[in-house]
């Protein structure tokens, strides 16, 4: 099976720092892979050449068979790669249903002259972008919400729109960063829940970056382990559990727990 | 259907208004039987409303802060001079077939010009200050503006430090509000569509917008040539209402009291910064006798302003206009 | 060569006069990371101030020496204007200590006009002369190079101000308490720093440096106006750009560099094919191209948004 | 020694905390857990004067310190160690240490602690020139954590120290905890996300939800309550 996602060698430098040092990677379509390690080890970095945030310094990312290290995040998310972001950054001063319209601009073929215009072919698509919205927000149970301001949604429900707004881009992988990041133990095993569903519903990829070692040993297919910027390890979350190495670096005698 | 109506009607008012009210000064009917003092504060706050909307495309919008609209003013202040006054004579006789409407064609021609130049500098700094952002973007807008004062200044083709004389008397009411509606609109529309989202998007998070598939780039070039285009029709409106125009009258001030309009109104609110345009406009004229007074009352409301209502004195009353979907800044 | 020669001296007086007002811009930038758009009317009420002052210590200080009432004057310029920075601060910016960059920007263009037009208020919009603190004249011995007094003063006292700052910022605790601060202004106060008395310091240091700036620039140009800071505030920022915005010595070489560049402009302006009249467009073409090239400047570390 | 009566925190027109009443015991180790946004952080940045507090009061050893600016409770003895760990990056370990006993002057006693500290964290002596932020994480927080102890508090408050860090690490900043605690007599007041760990090194706990304090209790009450162990433990 060929990758939807082939990194290698990648190699990302600031200034005289090595965030991520020669590390191949790889996600075939429709996997849920898991990218772990303590903080600093590189998985943000990693991330961010993903989506185009940093370009590598050297090596390859391709993406469905394109080269696609490099270049801008906006063509990045064009060619089908979406994502969430740690610290929620939802478009604050739009409401809910304009999060999720604002990402359809990418598939919209109205621009400028058309807004100008507002003639029938823009209504239409006005009408389209807006009702596919509402389809989506309504799929993850926010479409009683939709025109309420984003900043008035409780915690849970602002990742999930978040992850909403990636959705309407249309992507072939979805990357979730620290989707697990302050929630319980209930919330944590909603989210799992609903990652699953995603990947079925929308048949897309998922990278997901956590630190919380239930949600990722649970629900992840493959693991990788980052540390100072190598990767370690690499396996489904039984060998990554029992790996020496990972026990040494990362996991200690939390693995019993985990 | 309804923007298309507006529009249309837009069109009309533009066409038929502009020109009964141009090149016959002796027809009874013409506005300018308003009292001529009255006259020219009418003109000014059409302007005014022109530059603030075109301005809060820019600022309130696009979340960019750019503090050198009166450069772009300049150019199509001087764009348009260059057709009617410099050009003037050999131009009109050119366009001689056309008999009494020459002037009129004239100075359209004119005012577009100077829009195109303004957006072709709106563009050049559109351009390379994409790499920046708040108060270092707010500082090289404010360069290019003086850029731009500094290289007129020096160009004796149009006048120098001296500025330009002469030109032709031909903004009237109807060319001035009929753009001042005209840029409502564009800005209107172009933010009210799934395309214009994007422009809110940037404003509110770039590298989240950029992360959606927006080309954060290509829509900050693009506010800031919409932005510069009106501006640049708002300076030739200008120059063929005061006949006069020197550099220093698009000075780094000019573009604070721009500024200034937008942030009464408040960012991101069209309805409101039209409304702190034409107000201030008039203030402006009632404190006229008291000049000296007036700038330091204006500095200390605009810092007062900054601490107890930073979204604006106007932004919040604009909620309750019909048919406006208030953005907060 | 000596024309050469000559237009690196008179550079590098103007360039110290622009490093000192630098200094403050950056100074602020690096505790409280906003650009202080009225510092160069800090600097245009300290011309004002110096004025007033030398008239009103003349009657006092007529039989001493002339270096001595100078010193003087300086001295309580640079207080007078320390006061008038802590005083803006207080009023203007500290009610907006957690607001976004760009409030506070406004409020400082705010503060800007309201500077200058109450100067043009009491001080009247012509220009004024400035007295001469010490009797000019051209320091002898130097070939065929001309530098008067004031300018060898200029650069001598501007260096000694500088040693001085270098010493406050590295050398006392109020430095230490400085430099955490642009550091990390959160994890200060949890060590005990008091953020205000920080920042009012801040204020009041750079803003003694721009008064003794405003008192060399007049006593070298000899006229005063309320508008006066506006260009000379607007290339300082440019020279603490250059060297890296935050950055003290970065701050000091901007202002040499910009003052040199701006000079050889002029003096060579012919040789250029351009008009002597681009003088004031050569600090905005050097500020774009710092910022599209090395946004960072010359001694200032780069930096990344956290994604 | 910490007194915290009907606390509220509103950041604009959202409120935080609706009123957070709890008290921390001399000697001992008491814990705030709950998920993100309950108002934990909320509640250690408005003890330490980071944040207003727009009703109740704070109380440390017996003196109102209820909106008192931040370096003025520094001064009394209450540390905190912030979220993030906010160390100083580009000074060096040593500097961001002396950083800590920034208000005091006692040359002698400031050694003492230095070398109590480097012999807490052994890692820190390893790097004492290095520039701390090229640390990872955990080196980090216990740069932090000591940067804190410089100051001779009666009180350390700190905030999600387990954050992005090494399981590995984490068991050994606890373990460090403990060890202050029981060394030194330190009274700490400890948020944390990792609620197993925490309800095990602490004596009492508080659990709060949506600004609220949900329940309280002796941690080994709370260990074994189901409601808890639901929630927070996972079990």
């Amino acid at each position: 099976m060929s990758s939807l996602l082939q990194m290698q060698k990648v190699t990302v430098r600031f200034g005289g720092l090595v965030a991520v040092s020669e590390v191949d990677f790889h996600v075939h379509p429709g996997e849920l892979v898991g990218l772990i390690g303590p903080n600093g080890a590189g998985k943000t970095t990693l991330f961010n050449v993903v989506t185009g945030v940093y370009a590598p310094t050297s090596g390859s990312v391709q993406f469905a068979n394109c080269q696609v290290g490099g270049e801008p995040p906006f063509r990045i998310t064009a060619r089908g790669i979406a994502r969430t972001f740690q610290n929620i950054r939802l478009f604050a001063s739009l409401s809910v249903l304009d999060n999720v319209v604002s990402a359809l601009n990418l598939h919209s073929k109205n621009g400028f002259f058309g807004a100008l215009w507002r003639g029938k072919a823009f209504r239409a698509e006005e009408e389209e972008n807006r009702e596919e919205a509402r389809k989506l927000l309504e799929i993850f149970g926010l479409a009683d919400a939709a025109h309420a301001p984003c900043r008035s949604l409780p915690y849970g429900d602002q990742r999930r729109l978040e992850i909403v707004r990636a959705l309407a881009t249309k992507p072939r992988l979805l990357l979730l960063d620290e989707p697990a990041a302050g929630m319980n133990p209930t919330e944590k095993i909603e989210l799992m829940r609903l990652i699953r569903f995603i990947r079925e519903r929308f048949g897309l990829a998922v990278l997901l970056v956590e630190h919380d070692m239930k949600v990722v040993m649970g629900i992840c297919e493959r693991i990788a382990v980052l540390e100072h910027g190598c990767k370690i390890a690499e396996g489904t979350p039984s060998d990554i559990r029992r790996d020496s190495r990972v026990i040494a670096a990362y996991l200690g005698g939390e693995v019993a727990n985990a | 259907m309804k923007p298309r109506i507006l529009l249309l009607l837009v069109v009309a008012a533009f066409a038929s208004v502009s020109f009964c009210f141009t090149g016959h000064p002796e027809a009874s009917w013409q506005l300018a039987q308003l009292d001529d003092y009255l006259l020219n504060i009418l003109l000014m706050a059409g302007i005014n409303v022109i530059l603030a909307v075109s301005l809060n495309m820019v600022n309130g919008y696009t979340g960019q802060f750019s503090l050198g609209h009166a450069g772009f003013m300049a150019v199509g202040a001087y764009g348009s001079a260059a057709i009617t006054q410099i050009q003037g004579k050999a131009l009109l006789e050119a366009l001689g077939f056309l008999g009494a409407a020459a002037p009129v064609v004239l100075f359209s021609l004119a005012m577009l010009v100077g829009g195109v130049l303004a957006a072709l500098a709106g563009l050049a700094v559109g351009l390379p200050s994409l790499r920046l952002k708040g108060d270092y973007l707010a500082i090289v807008t404010l360069g290019f503006g003086e850029i731009i004062r500094v290289m007129l200044q020096n160009t004796e083709a149009l006048g120098g430090a001296r500025g330009l004389t002469g030109i032709p008397p031909r903004t009237t009411l109807g060319w001035t509000w009929a753009i001042a509606a005209l840029s409502i609109y564009c800005v209107g529309a172009l933010v009210r569509s799934t395309y214009g989202r994007g422009f809110l998007a940037v404003r509110d998070d770039e590298i989240a917008a950029e992360a959606m598939g927006i080309n954060t780039t290509r829509y900050k070039v693009t506010a800031f040539v919409v932005g510069s285009f009106f501006a640049g029709l708002a300076g030739a409106l200008y120059a063929h209402m005061i006949c006069y125009i020197s550099p220093e009258g698009f000075s780094f001030m000019k573009s604070v009291d721009v500024v200034v309009m937008v942030i009464l109104g408040g960012m991101g609110s069209t309805a409101g910064v039209t409304l702190a345009a034409i107000l201030l406009t008039f203030l402006n004229e009632v404190l006229r006798q008291m000049q000296e007074y007036r700038m330091v009352a204006f500095s200390l409301l605009l810092i007062v302003l900054m601490i107890a209502r930073p979204q604006g004195l106007i932004g919040d009353l604009a909620r309750f206009l019909p048919g406006r979907t208030r953005l907060k800044p | 060569m000596n024309e050469f020669l000559q237009q690196l001296i008179n550079g590098l007086s103007l360039g110290a006069i622009y490093a000192l007002i630098a200094l403050g811009y950056t100074m602020v930038y690096g505790v409280l990371r906003f650009i202080n758009f009225a510092h160069g009317d800090v600097f245009m009420v300290g011309a004002f101030a110096g004025l007033y002052t030398a008239r009103w210590m003349a009657p006092f200080t007529a039989a001493w020496p002339q270096w001595l009432s100078a010193l003087c004057v300086l001295s309580v310029t640079m207080l007078l204007c320390a006061l008038l920075g802590i005083l803006v601060e207080r009023l203007a910016y500290k009610p907006l200590r957690e607001r976004p960059r760009l409030t506070v920007l406004i409020t400082a263009i705010g503060v800007s006009q309201l500077l200058e037009y109450t100067a043009q208020l009491v001080f009247g919009a012509a220009p004024r002369g400035f007295p001469s603190l010490i009797t000019t004249r051209s320091i002898p011995g130097l070939g065929g190079l001309h530098l008067s007094n004031i300018q060898a003063l200029v650069l001598v006292v501007s260096a000694l101000l500088l040693v001085g700052l270098h010493f406050i910022v590295m050398r006392t605790r109020m430095g230490l308490a400085m430099r955490a601060m642009s550091l990390n202004p959160t994890a200060a106060m949890l060590m005990g720093v008091n953020n205000s008395a920080v920042i009012s310091f801040t204020f009041g240091l750079g803003s003694a440096l721009a008064a003794a700036a405003a008192v060399f620039y007049a006593s070298l140009y000899q006229a005063i106006d309320p508008f006066m800071g506006v260009m000379p505030g607007m290339k300082a920022f440019v020279a603490a750009v250059l060297g890296g915005i935050g950055s003290l010595p970065g701050a000091m070489a901007g202002g040499l560099i910009l003052g040199v560049l701006e000079t050889l402009v002029v003096g060579y302006s012919g040789l250029l094919g351009i008009s002597p009249g681009y003088r004031d467009a050569v600090a905005f073409v050097l500020l774009i191209l710092i910022l599209l090239f090395k946004p960072s400047g010359l001694f200032g570390k780069p930096q990344r948004e956290k994604v | 020694m910490l007194e915290i009566d009907a606390l509220e925190v509103a950041y604009g027109s959202i409120e935080a905390l609706h009123g957070i009443t709890l008290r921390v015991a001399k000697g001992s180790i008491v814990t705030l857990v709950g998920s993100n946004g309950a108002g934990k952080s909320t509640t250690l940045r408005a003890v330490s004067g980071l944040v207003r507090a727009s009703k109740g009061s704070v109380r440390f050893e017996g003196k109102d310190i209820t909106n008192h600016k931040a370096h003025e409770i520094v001064a009394l003895g209450l540390a905190h160690v912030p979220e993030g760990r906010m160390i100083f990056t580009n000074l060096t370990v040593l500097e961001n240490l002396r950083m800590g006993a920034y208000l005091r002057r006692d040359k002698r006693a400031i050694a003492q602690d230095l070398e109590f500290v480097l012999e807490t964290f052994p890692r820190l002596r390893e790097r004492l020139t290095q520039q701390a932020g090229t640390m990872s994480g955990g080196e980090q927080q216990m740069l932090a954590i000591g940067r804190a102890l410089m100051g001779r508090p009666t009180c350390l408050m700190l905030d999600e120290p387990s954050l992005g860090i090494a399981p590995l690490l984490v068991k050994t900043i606890f373990e460090k905890i403990v060890q202050v605690n029981r060394e030194l007599g330190l009274t700490v007041l400890l948020v944390e996300q990792n609620a197993n760990l925490a309800l095990e090194v602490s004596h009492y706990g508080y659990v709060l939800e949506t600004g609220r304090i949900l329940l309280e209790d002796r941690s080994e009450n709370l260990r074994s309550n189901p409601a808890v162990q639901a929630a927070y433990l996972g079990a």
